[in-house]
């Protein structure tokens, strides 16, 4: 189908989130979405999601786009996600609608 | 205002809601304060405190006593992560060394402001400058924290280097120095005005919300106490006795300078605290290698709750003996 | 205070707001107040009230008295739960007999504080001793209500069973009740002092904080209203029956005991609300067969505005007649 | 109050803490208000400038010239968007010429409490009436708006249209309007004795809240900045000569029905403020071609700072010539 | 498998959240989950997540069901995101567990 | 592709989150992600996400995992998920970045 999409799954420290909107923003893809209050757990220790104690929590961008924006996004993100922690995954998905 | 007294005072508000949300933590009480709230009482308390300031700094005036507290808490904020670095390089690596010594040579503002209540209890008063103070030790421990992390540390990926030009703006305005600087000048320029308009939001109930926040920070305390075990005995040890050293440090500058007893009591809690939120925010981005897990927990776990209950009794007495 | 000045106190703040807060539902608005700030204000709530509570038990003491008052307390919140889960169970099966019985063997902090209210406006005074008795009803009929569940109720998966004491732990040490007890020892211990501190926090704003609170109380009951039709007659009969022979036993107690008129007053209003915060989140928990949309709406919807509109006037004019 | 004192009161809180807010985004600082906490602060606005409202509305009565200040307000909130989309149509096409009218036929209940209390220092008084314009003006620019846009747009999707009526419904039961009318009437029939019992929540600490929202309004107009330099010069000119000239309008209209300098003010500001909260809500369902990314950033980050920096000295300034 | 289901995500404007909720209702799907505080960027600009000036937020609706299900869904909600923005985006999933 | 993973996603009432996190946990998969302002509606009524009246929220977990560590999962969370109510749900992804 034409209108294949994928899409992407972004999930690290709230603190990299105005660095990682900017790369993405960079790539030219059309939109994403973002959640600003994520908890969760991995390599670096737990989140518990509380704002106090230097912000342990994380943010969530999730970007839909094509194959090709699909590796622009990733390869911009990888350095700050491969350097300073979080997750990015890659799923298959229809755009539906979208104008 | 005998040592008694003194005792006295950690069993009114606000201080003891901080252990009741400790012992909810410990008793796995589901108790939680809101995120959002959490936000919303730490920048009122920074505007409340900021304000106030400002207000004492019109009525004080920029006198030359003044300079030498700015001059020495600068110097403060810059001599301590280097020689807590020092300590620290025995038993940790580069990244969680420098970390931890950054936020050792910062502040912590609920500290601060709970030692300023010990002095309202006791009628004595302390300098709006101590105020500026505060804002300016918050961030230069974060650029030598990264300085010494970058010289002693060797790493291959230096094209991923932060920019040092953004990380020195990042760290001079978080929001947290921005509204306590801001509130200060505010307070500084409409002054008793001002202060009349302010005074029921910022003052009157500022004892209550100090409560709340307490009760908050209690609880986030609370479920670091865990990583405090495997932290270790020397990280223990490092987390008492350094603000121990620091607050003999500060005694010993006030009296060189001659502050009074109040601004002498501030200026050491200054010199006694870590820094648990700004710090760690900036470390988590400049020295990503260094574990949160242990930085945090040292001065949110174990330098912030000897200081309510040990640490500011203490040094409050100490100085009282000198200048009483 | 005569019968009109009594309802006139329906009209003075903050019980309009909860009118205000039902009618911005039925109108349709979209007239929402953030979940944080409903969390922070209830928090808030228990806070100043356990507080309070505790400063006055300082001044009251421990008599034989406030025993009687806390024994009582807890037998009807023992017994409560038995007798209407009797009278639940001719309509209902047995797991949602047993959590809407157990809804009514708790207590209401809300309507509590809005009948203290009235009290306030009629400046008679009740004991510290009605807050302690609050906390102590509060989790009882949880354990009661898990038991008539799992004696009643014939389940396959035995092993999905919640633990039982890990169910009497989370009962007894929700959020909820450690802030209240813990302010309530925090108050008894810095009495006069906190009280002094805390005034203006705990106090000046309580009722402006509280007619908030009714407001959001008032849009959650009003989306709730919808469930009530679902309800039918029965549930609809029992939420108003059941709090007002509550409110004779109340009344009976209390003449037994010798209550005062102000002691007296909140011990019928304990006995007669009914929790649609603790219990239901326990009851999610422990017997999940029960339908929440069934056992909140009974209490939030129908027994807490009839205790706020009817009820409690009421049980003040009746006790009135009995002390004036 | 001569004009130096008027500009003295914009170095006391709470404006001074707008202008914190806008350079903490211009400085790029990462200060950021919790979003529930800006609800909350803004609900809490409403009901108090609404419960005053209604209390000084039990206190003046209901004279003719409520009457009139009452029609005049509806008159002025039917005529501004028409004339304010004759000269938008020239530049804009129909749905941002239609949504943006709208925004400045309504009014900005943060821009009139900011006005509120410049009367206050100068110890002048205005009515409740005041509040009632002010909700009587929020909504009928909604409905002129959109009639405009079906009238002069060209569209296919005819089936897509909202429904009319629950458009009209959806206008006047916002949550703001809710709140605001649903106090005043609390405080209207509640009046005195009312007001001693929420005083201290919505009276003293109600300058404080103000202080802080605007910390927040600085913020979120801050990071709106950009967009104006992408709406040009005329939108640039449109948001500070429109309330310019409804000022004038306002002006005249005091003077035909005598209003006193007090609500003479309060009525030219609610002419001169455009709307950038209830407005652009209903703007975004109703004419879903309109840019928000326009209309926002006019009414929030051009007009709003114009009045409080410029507009209301001015207003207060020839009123005072006028009256004084 | 029998278990193979679809999974729609739905995002649009906060403001309508109440309008969406309703369409998918009456489809008669089994169940939805929303999330309320979703920021992002697409065509119509920058939701930065703040509540004032207007609700700069969006709103994320997710629904898992059956392919016809999620033909309806789709067509349900097709002319409100088609009209007033936002996205839609289907993928496969499974159910584990749900009853 | 070698690193494809399993996505879980877990949706259920939040009373039980406390107690799914420490299952999850112990089947010792290297992270999950945790939403904790959940709305929605199932089997089990509307969940308007309001926080008074016993939590009418929910609460949302995401696990990313191989298909060996997934199936534990799964297994782990069946037992409450199937008494309590609630959804579990399993879609295809890749890994792009983590360490
Ligand atoms: N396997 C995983 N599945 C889902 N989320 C994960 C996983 N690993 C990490 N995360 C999320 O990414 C955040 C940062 O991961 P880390 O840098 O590994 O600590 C964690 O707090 C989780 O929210
Ligand atoms: N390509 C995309 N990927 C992810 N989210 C998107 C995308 N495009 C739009 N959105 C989301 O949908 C919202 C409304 O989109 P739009 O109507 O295009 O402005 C945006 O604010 C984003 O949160
Ligand atoms: N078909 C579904 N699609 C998406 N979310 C669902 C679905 N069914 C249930 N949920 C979510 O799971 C929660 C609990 O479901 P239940 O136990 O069925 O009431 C609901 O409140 C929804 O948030
Ligand atoms: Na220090
Ligand atoms: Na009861
Ligand atoms: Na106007």
């Amino acid at each position: 189908m034409e209108n294949d999409i994928k899409k992407i799954e972004i999930i690290t420290d709230y603190a990299f989130l105005n660095r990682l909107v900017k790369l993405i923003d960079d790539t030219g893809v059309s939109g994403y979405t973002i959640l600003k209050d994520v908890a969760g757990k991995g390599l670096r220790g737990s989140k518990d999601g509380h704002g106090i104690a230097g912000g342990f929590k994380n943010c969530y961008i999730m970007v839909c786009c094509d194959e090709i924006e699909a590796r622009k996004v990733v390869e911009a993100v990888r350095g700050v996600i491969s350097r300073y922690g979080g997750i990015c995954i890659v799923s298959d998905a229809h755009w539906v609608i979208h104008n | 205002m005998d040592i008694e007294q003194l005792l006295g005072n950690f069993l009114a508000p606000p201080v003891p809601f901080f252990f009741l949300g400790l012992i909810a933590v410990l008793a796995k009480s589901d108790l939680e304060i809101p995120q959002q709230i959490s936000k919303f009482i730490s920048l009122y308390l920074l505007m409340a405190i900021g304000f106030k300031g400002g207000v004492e700094l019109h009525h004080s005036g920029f006198s030359t006593q003044v300079g030498l507290v700015l001059l020495f808490a600068m110097l403060m904020a810059i001599i301590t992560p280097l020689y807590a670095y020092w300590i620290l390089k025995k038993r940790l690596d580069v990244p969680n060394a420098a970390a931890l010594a950054a936020a050792f040579g910062s502040v912590s503002a609920v500290t601060f402001i709970t030692a300023s209540n010990i002095l309202q209890d006791a009628d004595i008063k302390y300098g709006g400058e101590m105020i500026a103070a505060m804002a300016l030790m918050e961030s230069p421990s974060i650029i030598i924290g990264v300085w010494l992390y970058r010289k002693y540390h060797d790493h291959g990926t230096n094209a991923q280097h932060m920019d040092f030009k953004e990380l020195v703006r990042e760290a001079f305005l978080n929001g947290s120095i921005v509204v306590l600087l801001g509130s200060l000048i505010v307070g500084l320029v409409s002054h008793d005005k001002g202060m009349q308009i302010m005074k029921p939001f910022t003052g009157d109930i500022f004892k209550g919300m100090l409560s709340f926040f307490l009760l908050d920070m209690g609880v986030v305390a609370g479920r670091r106490l865990g990583a405090i075990k495997q932290a270790g005995l020397f990280l223990i040890g490092f987390g008492i006795l350094l603000p121990l050293f620091n607050a003999c440090l500060g005694i010993a500058i006030s009296s060189l300078i001659g502050l009074n007893q109040g601004n002498a009591f501030m200026f050491t809690v200054l010199c006694a605290s870590a820094s648990y939120i700004a710090v760690p925010a900036a470390m988590r981005i400049a020295v990503p290698e260094a574990n949160p897990g242990i930085y945090v927990p040292v001065a949110l776990a174990i330098t912030f709750p000897f200081n309510i209950m040990v640490g500011l009794p203490l040094y409050y007495y100490v100085l009282e003996r000198i200048h009483g």
